[in-house]
């Protein structure tokens, strides 16, 4: 099985290569057989005998990361229909894209994302899963950043890949939560131990973390604004990528894991309700479209809703019309989305108010669009697979028994009503689309392009779709044993037994079926009367808009944000710096009574070096008020001759020495630097300017000093020292016991002191050096 | 001259070796036995004896420590003066020292003595300025200095 | 240390002396920051390395150690190097020569 | 005394820190170093002072200054040494170079 | 005995630094000062070092050579320290207390100032 | 045997030394850093392989029974470090001659590399507190002398800063091993470990711990201590950004992972409750700042940060999970920063400017270093299957064991703002029409640009795909840092 996941992206990486080809042969017939190959390798399962099983790969095992493929009736299904409607996309995109394109990009994208929602479909390891289901957010990115130059594209590209992509760490949040919950990384294990899930703290956070990656990637409400966008991309990604598999995924996931959270309460509110209003607002915003891809892309949202409410109801017959659903929407809304690239390839446009009258001049496509728009709206035909999935559900949105609690109850007491509000205004676009489009005053004048038919070649793709819509319709049976049962069953985690038929006597889905035309049909025909609705509802207050204004506030409060503090100024930083220390760790000082005031073991006070203490204090607060700046480098002496003395008081000679030189030496780098420059200013910050220096440098002193004399009375240990001085000679062999640390003992250091020394000298010399030398160009 | 340093110290070595004993006192007693010896034998040795000139130079220190502590004597009776009545000012004397080390050796010593400062040699080596702490007090005494020192200084140099 | 010495007032002596030349310190500090011209600061600050010469001096007695004249020689040499050195930058504003120009 | 060097390097440390939150080059560089003067006194007031010799044997005594501070501290003092001198070349380089002494006139932007 | 000479020259010695450095607080203009740096603050440190020297030696036996260097330095450079302040400052351009009543110096630079300017007028 | 520790240190510093002596011949000058990076590859390659057999190294300096030397510790954590270190060493020498002026060249550009290689590679490898100070210096001044290199006005201002914050935390650094010394009796490392474990009043441990969070962090460029950071590392040239970001910053969270798990573990209710908080303040704050500008080597530079925060977060969870994840996450990041600087360069050269706003279009003249930013982007967002993706697994999951949902929020966000703010250069830059006024003939240096980058890349992914090699090494380096006896029995029992 793996090499039926991981085939075309070992095609995709020899593609780049075969589209050297591409002015012989278009590359899309070099790689068409590997989905067809993989399509009839999944074929193969399919029969009423299938068994789920599994083969699994090691990747990572110790971290039980592994590439293991569980082929159940679910993932069978999904695989059938990336393989499948994949082959059709491929063979479409051969007339559909130029040899001039980059088609090399174009199929590598295409083959990455086949194999990334392969692996989401059919990996039982979740992080396997995960890292499938990212790639098919970037693979989607980049196509439909495919035509990059176009601003729209790159809109586009970025807006799916945000929402996607953020919808997918949260997934992983998800998952991850789940693995630490069930310590399993396996899903059929995790699906084991559901009650473990459901019983722990983490359940609604899980809940939440999953919802979140399924909606964002099924774009619903109100995460469903990136997949109109996503049109941009080439008409053979929308009608594979966005509309018959990747935005699936979400719904995949939730189908998946209905074994776990089926029966929930929380699960299934928050499904049907975000699933409904998807469904509802899908459709109503369907209608207001005038591009004939973005009417598509709302109707995919609406009908992705649907499936997602579907699952949300949870009973048998609810998951049974949603795989149905799956099915039947894959196959007339792809062969929707070809007619619409054929109508924009014929006739230059796919403004539908420049669009009318084609079925003169492409009677094919208007034929195939009528199968798919009428099986869309569930008109109720019996060669109609829509309509059989469309009854189901309001059957199901009938059924909601079981659940408790007041919201809940009023919940599923409203659900049928929106459930036929959805199908009206679904009814509605269908016919819009399809009449707008094939039927009506031919408008020659504003066509780009002369309209004429497309290639057979080309109508190859949607005609087998609309043979399936059809065959489908006419022989539920055919696809309901080896197939949907199968399906439904891995979803539902029991038997599911559903008879498909036509005909179930004069019960209330017949009924609605029947509002909805005749409602559908009434608002159609009045539409332009009405239609002012959509400048009140969503107007100005979209979730577009506010997505735009997030995005664009990322960058600008980032940036105000960023400026208030990264203004450059040192001093500003300083303080930032200063306060943060000596609040936290005076906070943590005094939460964890660590200041000890009891002196102990202290040397006796004496006169003189309270004086040089004294003078070295006053050395030291002068260096802040001199203004003349040779004074406030002799001040600073001081400060360092002050120290050489405490440093002779304190029996360190050799400290004395070195400082001494270093003090002197300094001094006359001081001199020499600062001959030069100005002389220091006289102050004039403000009060506060100077208070808060004030306050900031007093309280980090008094930090230290609270420390130290701490440290100082907490001294838990004798120090190490009595060892060098019993050692130094008899080891180191030498009677200055410094020394001998020096050279001996921490040689290291001594050694490195030199380097950073001999790095000191270099970095001045060619500080001083490289800009004589640019001084001199 | 350096001849006679020369032997003089290795005889100070030598009575080190002698006795085994390699302290200062050794090498002094030796250094002095050896200035007996040169003594001694000063007729056989070239040039004069050198000890002489340390002689001179010792008494040069002498009277140069002499002026030290008188000048600083003088300047603490200054300082815990309650007032402070006092003209300085700078005024110039002709040497007839010429060599470098001569005059800043001059200067040097004129530094050290009660209420002088040497400030600046004039570029031609004639004058020395000199600060003086009380004017007045001081210019009498300038001729004393100037006999004083320069004549020692050309003792030991010349 | 010095109680092998009898000298209660050598110690004695050394304690006032080495307040006493704290004192002074005290003192030179408030020339160097008042100055008023650099060279009344460079005056204080060579009149305090020797000071700090005899304050070492005197710890060394203090101590009874022959470690610190090192140090004492060192504040000599340092001084007279330093005050050689600043006493060029008053007058001419520079310290090393430049040979260059 | 502990207590009272403790004092004084802590006032060290915040006149350093007064010094390094001021403009002009030379009072930031005054304040780092006597930065380094605090830190160093610091280490050698926690080694405990006037603990006895200077840690260099003398037969006879036993008690020693405790040496590992004190060779810690020399340590710092000649890194300490070094980075000062690199600074201060670098302060001048700046200052021949932006024109100003002034730190608050050479914040720049990141834009640049 | 020998501890109340080392004390005496201890307390001699310190006395003039003291005294020294107070003359420089008190007197007037950087030359006065300079006369008391150089005078007693050298011998000053010049008694407490050979108090210090003759301590070592009568304590350990120790001839501290390094001491005796010390003194003679200390001696030797002193002065010159304050000529080269003294001629530092006045080139300079520090003035002279007002109290002073001459600068032959001063006179001096101007007379060669002057001539240089009357044979070279053009530069 | 136990010398085989102290050789990693060694190597750069010889190299660093003699290519002191030829800074004009730089033809010898870029055989002699070539050969010696090949060298200290291959060698830490070999001492990591030992060590990962044979256990942990120690060399007592000098030859001194710890703590009383200086004990230079090859344990599983630092080793793989210096390797990581020796294979950025050769990556930047051979990124170095087409990125560097000859001028900047000379002026010892491989003198200050290597010294600053030596550095790190002590700071990495040794036991000893105090030496941990030196080392740091070591480093700093070489990262003085390389930031310099430039010399221009705009080096020079931002250097001083740089300068001025290193040196205050320096001079705390200092202090505070003071005060550690005052309390505890000891700077090595081991033996401060031991001593503390048994301490009982840690009041005062817990402040003195937290005084020296600050001094790493600052290195680290933990919120709020990060401000040096963003401007001082643009301004050098991208390959010593690169091992800047690389290395500098990592110094100072290691040395957190370091001190934090061996020595101050004794109140981790306080001390690590702060690093949870800072971890999440790092990774935003520091992500905010990747959107805040149009930079890309600024966009670069700020990305450091949140990494910081992410190996910041491990180390707040203190568990095995935290751990591990935040040494997967260093190793990993230590890469693909060096990576991610190394095409910035090459992008500058390219488009002839660091300003995304007048970018755009290069992908179809570049199309290599234009993939290359994207997987590397990815990389640095921690999309799986690469590198930073097993560190994000491992994080998360210590995150959400110990029910950190902020944190583990935090995470997530940055993640995915992460991967925004380098995405945007890839849309920005390489996507839309070619901008005109492009630089002309630069693709040979370009692609002399892109190939090393391309190899950390390689290497990145390798990591990702191939954690199965990777991560076994990472939990012995997790366990040893959580279980402290076998660091403390090598140092001080030995
Ligand atoms: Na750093
Ligand atoms: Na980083």
């Amino acid at each position: 099985m793996i090499y039926a996941v991981f085939a075309p992206l070992l095609f995709a990486i020899v593609i780049p290569f075969l589209s050297r080809m591409k002015h012989k042969i278009h590359t899309g017939w070099l790689i068409l057989p590997v989905p067809l190959l993989v399509f009839i390798y999944f074929v193969s399962f399919v029969g009423s005998g299938f068994e789920s099983q599994v083969s699994s790969y090691s990747w990572i095992p110790s971290l039980d990361i592994s590439l293991s493929f569980h082929l159940d009736g679910l993932s069978l299904l999904f695989a059938l229909l990336i393989s499948g409607i994949g082959s059709l996309v491929v063979l479409y995109s051969i007339y559909y894209l130029d040899r001039e394109e980059r088609l090399g990009h174009f199929y590598t994208y295409l083959y990455i994302f086949m194999t990334a929602m392969l692996g989401v479909v059919l990996s039982d390891n979740v992080f396997a899963l995960y890292a499938f289901w990212e790639f098919t957010s970037l693979s989607s990115f980049l196509l439909i950043g495919y035509w990059h130059f176009k601003e729209r594209s790159r809109y586009g590209a970025i807006k799916s890949l945000l929402i996607t992509v953020s919808g997918g760490f949260s997934l992983l949040a998800g998952l991850i939560s789940l693995t630490v919950v069930t310590g399993t990384t396996s899903i059929r294990e995790m699906v084991g131990q559901a009650d473990v899930i459901l019983e722990s703290s983490f359940f609604p956070l899980i809940l939440i973390f999953l919802l979140l990656g399924a909606f964002t990637k099924s774009a619903q409400f109100p995460f469903h604004i990136w997949l109109p966008d996503a049109m941009e991309a080439p008409t053979p990604v929308s009608a594979y990528l966005h509309s018959a598999t990747m935005v699936k995924a979400g719904i995949y996931l939730m189908a998946r894991f209905s074994a776990i959270f089926g029966g929930e309460p929380s699960f299934f509110m928050l499904l049907s309700l975000f699933g409904i209003i998807t469904l509802v607002c899908g459709s109503y915003m369907a209608v207001r479209q005038t591009d004939l891809k973005a009417i598509l892309a709302y109707s995919t949202i609406s009908q992705l809703g649907m499936i997602m409410a579907m699952l949300g109801f949870g009973t048998d017959i609810a998951i049974f019309a949603a795989v149905f659903h799956i099915l039947n929407h894959a196959t007339f809304k792809g062969s929707l989305f070809m007619i619409a690239g054929i109508v924009d390839h014929e006739t230059g446009t796919r403004d539908i108010r420049k669009l009318g009258g084609l079925m003169t001049f492409m009677p094919m496509s208007a034929t195939l669009a009528l199968f798919g728009t009428f099986s869309m709206a569930g008109v109720p035909m019996p060669f109609l697979n829509g309509f059989y999935s469309k009854e189901m559900f309001f059957d199901a949105s009938l059924q909601l028994s079981g659940y408790a609690g007041t919201f809940v109850e009023v919940l599923a007491a409203v659900l049928p009503y929106l459930a036929v509000i959805g199908s009206i205004f679904t009814f509605v676009y269908s016919m819009y689309l399809f009449f707008g489009t094939f039927r009506g005053k031919y408008k020659e004048e504003q066509l780009p392009v002369k309209p004429h038919e497309a290639p057979f070649m080309m109508l190859l793709s949607p005609i087998i779709l609309v043979v399936g819509v059809i065959v489908i319709g006419l022989f539920p049976s055919l696809f309901n044993n080896g197939l949907l049962t199968h399906a439904a069953d891995a979803v539902f985690g029991a038997e599911v037994t559903k008879e498909i038929s036509f005909w179930h006597g004069f019960i209330p889905p017949l009924y609605m079926s029947l509002a909805v035309v005749a409602l559908g049909t009434v608002l159609y025909l009045t539409k332009t009367s009405w239609e002012k609705v959509y400048t009140i509802i969503p107007g100005n207050f979209s979730f577009n808009r506010i997505y735009d204004w997030g995005v664009n506030q990322l960058e600008a409060a980032s940036n105000r944000i960023t400026f208030t503090y990264m203004n450059g100024s040192l001093r500003l930083y300083m303080i930032l710096l200063l306060a943060s220390v000596t609040t936290i760790t005076g906070t943590v000082l005094f939460i964890s009574d660590g200041i000890n005031f009891e002196v102990s073991d202290v040397a006796p006070v004496t006169v003189h070096e309270v004086l040089i203490a004294i003078v070295m204090a006053i050395a030291a607060v002068a260096t802040i008020f001199v203004t003349n700046r040779i004074a406030a480098i002799l001040v600073v002496g001081v400060v360092g001759y002050g120290l050489a003395i405490l440093f002779v008081l304190y029996s360190a000679p050799d400290l004395a020495l070195t400082q001494l030189i270093v003090e002197t030496v300094t001094v006359a780098l001081f001199l020499l630097c600062f001959y030069h420059l100005p002389n220091l200013t006289k102050r004039t910050e403000s009060i506060a300017h100077r208070g808060m220096n004030a306050l900031i440098s007093v309280g980090f002193g008094a930090l230290m000093l609270v420390i130290s004399i701490s440290a100082y009375n907490s001294q838990f240990f004798s120090t190490i020292s009595d060892y060098f001085t019993e050692n130094a000679y008899k080891l180191g062999g030498g009677d200055n016991i410094v020394n001998v640390i020096l050279v001996d003992f921490r040689g290291m250091d001594t050694l490195f002191e030199v380097s950073v020394l001999f790095g000191a000298g270099l970095a001045i010399y060619s500080l001083i050096r490289l800009r004589k030398n640019k001084g001199a160009k | 001259m350096a001849i006679q340093i020369i032997f003089n110290l290795l005889i100070a070595v030598l009575w080190m070796f002698m006795t085994e004993s390699y302290t200062f006192v050794t090498f002094l007693i030796g250094y002095i036995i050896g200035i007996a010896l040169l003594f001694l034998l000063r007729r056989f040795i070239p040039d004069a004896f050198y000890f002489k000139r340390v002689l001179l130079m010792i008494k040069l220190i002498l009277l140069f420590l002499k002026e030290l502590i008188g000048s600083t004597w003088q300047i603490a009776k200054l300082v815990y003066k309650p007032k402070l009545n006092v003209e300085p000012g700078i005024f110039a004397l002709p040497t007839e020292l010429r060599t470098n080390w001569e005059i800043t050796l001059l200067a040097n010593l004129i530094s050290l003595t009660p209420g002088t400062l040497s400030v600046s040699i004039s570029d031609d080596h004639t004058t020395i300025y000199i600060h003086a702490m009380d004017m007045p007090d001081i210019e009498k005494e300038i001729e004393g200095i100037k006999e004083t020192f320069e004549k020692a200084i050309m003792e030991v140099t010349r | 240390m010095l109680e092998d010495f009898g000298g209660e007032l050598l110690e004695w002596t050394v304690i006032v002396c080495l307040v006493a030349v704290a004192f002074s310190v005290v003192i030179l500090l408030i020339r160097i920051i008042i100055g008023p011209t650099n060279a009344d600061r460079a005056v204080a600050l060579d009149t305090m390395g020797i000071n700090l010469m005899a304050f070492a001096g005197l710890t060394a007695i203090h101590l009874v150690t022959t470690k610190l004249n090192d140090v004492i020689l060192l504040i000599g040499i340092l001084l007279f190097i330093g005050t050689i050195a600043i006493a060029k930058f008053i007058e001419k504003g520079v310290i090393i020569d430049r040979n260059n120009h | 005394m502990e207590i009272l060097m403790a004092i004084l390097a802590s006032i060290l440390f915040a006149t350093a820190i007064y010094n390094l939150l001021q403009k002009q080059f030379l009072r930031i560089i005054i304040g780092t170093v006597l930065l380094s003067h605090a830190a160093h006194l610091f280490l050698l007031t926690m080694g405990k002072l006037k603990r006895g010799n200077p840690p260099v044997l003398v037969e006879g005594v036993t008690n020693y200054a405790d040496p590992l501070p004190q060779a810690l501290i020399l340590t710092s003092i000649v890194i300490s040494f070094g980075v000062t001198s690199f600074l201060l070349v670098l302060a001048y380089r700046t200052y021949t170079l932006n024109k100003s002494d002034n730190m608050d006139e050479l914040r720049g932007s990141s834009d640049e | 005995m020998i501890e109340i000479i080392i004390s005496l020259f201890l307390l001699v010695g310190t006395f003039f630094i003291f005294s020294g450095s107070l003359g420089i607080l008190r007197f007037p203009d950087v030359y006065t000062r300079l006369h008391a740096a150089t005078k007693a603050s050298t011998l000053g440190v010049a008694s407490v070092l050979l108090a210090a020297f003759l301590f070592l030696y009568v304590d350990h036996e120790i001839i501290s050579g390094k001491l005796l260097i010390g003194i003679w330095f200390i001696m030797l450079t002193a002065p010159i320290s304050g000529h080269m302040i003294s001629r530092a400052a006045h080139n300079a351009g520090v003035k002279l207390h007002e109290s002073s009543i001459r600068d032959e110096l001063r006179e001096a630079n101007e007379r060669t100032d002057a001539e240089r300017q009357s044979e070279q007028p053009d530069s | 045997m136990s010398n085989l520790a102290v050789l990693p240190i060694v190597i750069p510093l010889i190299a660093s030394v003699i290519s002191a002596f030829i800074p004009k011949k730089l033809g010898l000058s870029r055989f002699i850093a070539k050969l010696f990076a090949i060298i200290f590859l291959v060698y830490a390659g070999y001492l990591a392989w030992v060590v990962f057999t044979d256990g942990i190294i120690v060399m007592q300096a000098s030859g001194w029974a710890a703590p009383f030397g200086i004990s230079i510790v090859a344990d599983y954590l630092s080793v793989t470090l210096v390797l990581i270190t020796s294979i950025l060493t050769t990556a930047a020498v051979f990124y170095a001659p087409s990125s560097l002026s000859q001028l900047q060249e000379s002026y010892y550009f491989y003198t200050f590399m290597f010294l600053m290689i030596s550095g790190v590679v002590g700071a990495f490898l040794t036991g000893d507190l105090f030496n941990l100070f030196v080392f740091f210096e070591v480093l700093l001044m070489a990262s003085y002398g390389l930031i310099v290199l430039g010399g221009g006005k705009v080096q020079l201002r931002e250097s001083l800063k740089y300068v001025l914050f290193n040196v205050f935390s320096s001079m705390l650094f200092v202090t505070t091993i003071g005060f550690i010394y005052a309390s505890v009796g000891t700077v090595n490392m081991a033996h401060l470990a031991e001593r503390i474990q048994e301490a009982e009043q840690a009041g005062i441990l817990t402040g003195l711990a937290v005084l020296l969070f600050f001094v790493f962090a600052i290195k680290a460029a933990i919120f709020p201590l990060y401000y040096w950071l963003p401007n001082s590392y643009i301004v050098p040239n991208p390959v010593v950004s690169a091992l800047f970001g690389a290395l500098l910053t990592k110094v100072g969270i290691y040395s957190i992972l370091r001190v934090f798990t061996l020595i101050f573990n004794h109140d981790i209710g306080i001390t690590h409750e702060i690093f949870t908080w800072l971890a999440i303040f790092t990774m935003l704050f520091g992500v905010i700042g990747a959107l805040s500008t149009q930079n890309v080597k600024l966009i670069v530079t700020y990305n450091i940060i949140p990494a910081i925060g992410f190996i910041l977060m491990g180390i707040s969870l203190y568990s095995s999970a935290g751990i591990e994840g935040s040494v997967y996450y260093l190793v990993h990041d230590m890469i693909i920063k060096a990576a991610l600087f190394f095409l910035v360069g090459a992008l500058v050269v390219a488009a002839g400017t660091d300003d995304l706003r007048k970018m755009g279009g290069l992908i179809t003249r570049y199309p290599v270093l234009g993939w290359l930013f994207f997987i590397g982007s990815l990389v640095l967002a921690g999309v799986p299957p690469f590198s930073g993706f097993i560190g994000k697994i491992l994080l998360l999951r210590g995150s959400l064991e110990q029910e950190e949902i902020l944190l583990t929020v935090a995470a997530l966000i940055t993640s995915l703002l992460i991967l925004y703010s380098m995405i945007r250069i890839f849309v920005r830059g390489f996507w839309g029409d070619t901008v005109e006024g492009l630089p002309e003939g630069q693709n040979k240096k370009v692609r002399h640009l892109t190939i090393p980058a391309a190899v950390l890349l390689a290497i990145s992914i390798f990591i990702g795909i191939g954690a199965e090699f990777i991560y076994p090494h990472v939990e012995t380096i997790a366990n040893m840092l959580l279980d402290r006896a076998e660091y403390i029995n090598a140092v001080l029992r030995e």
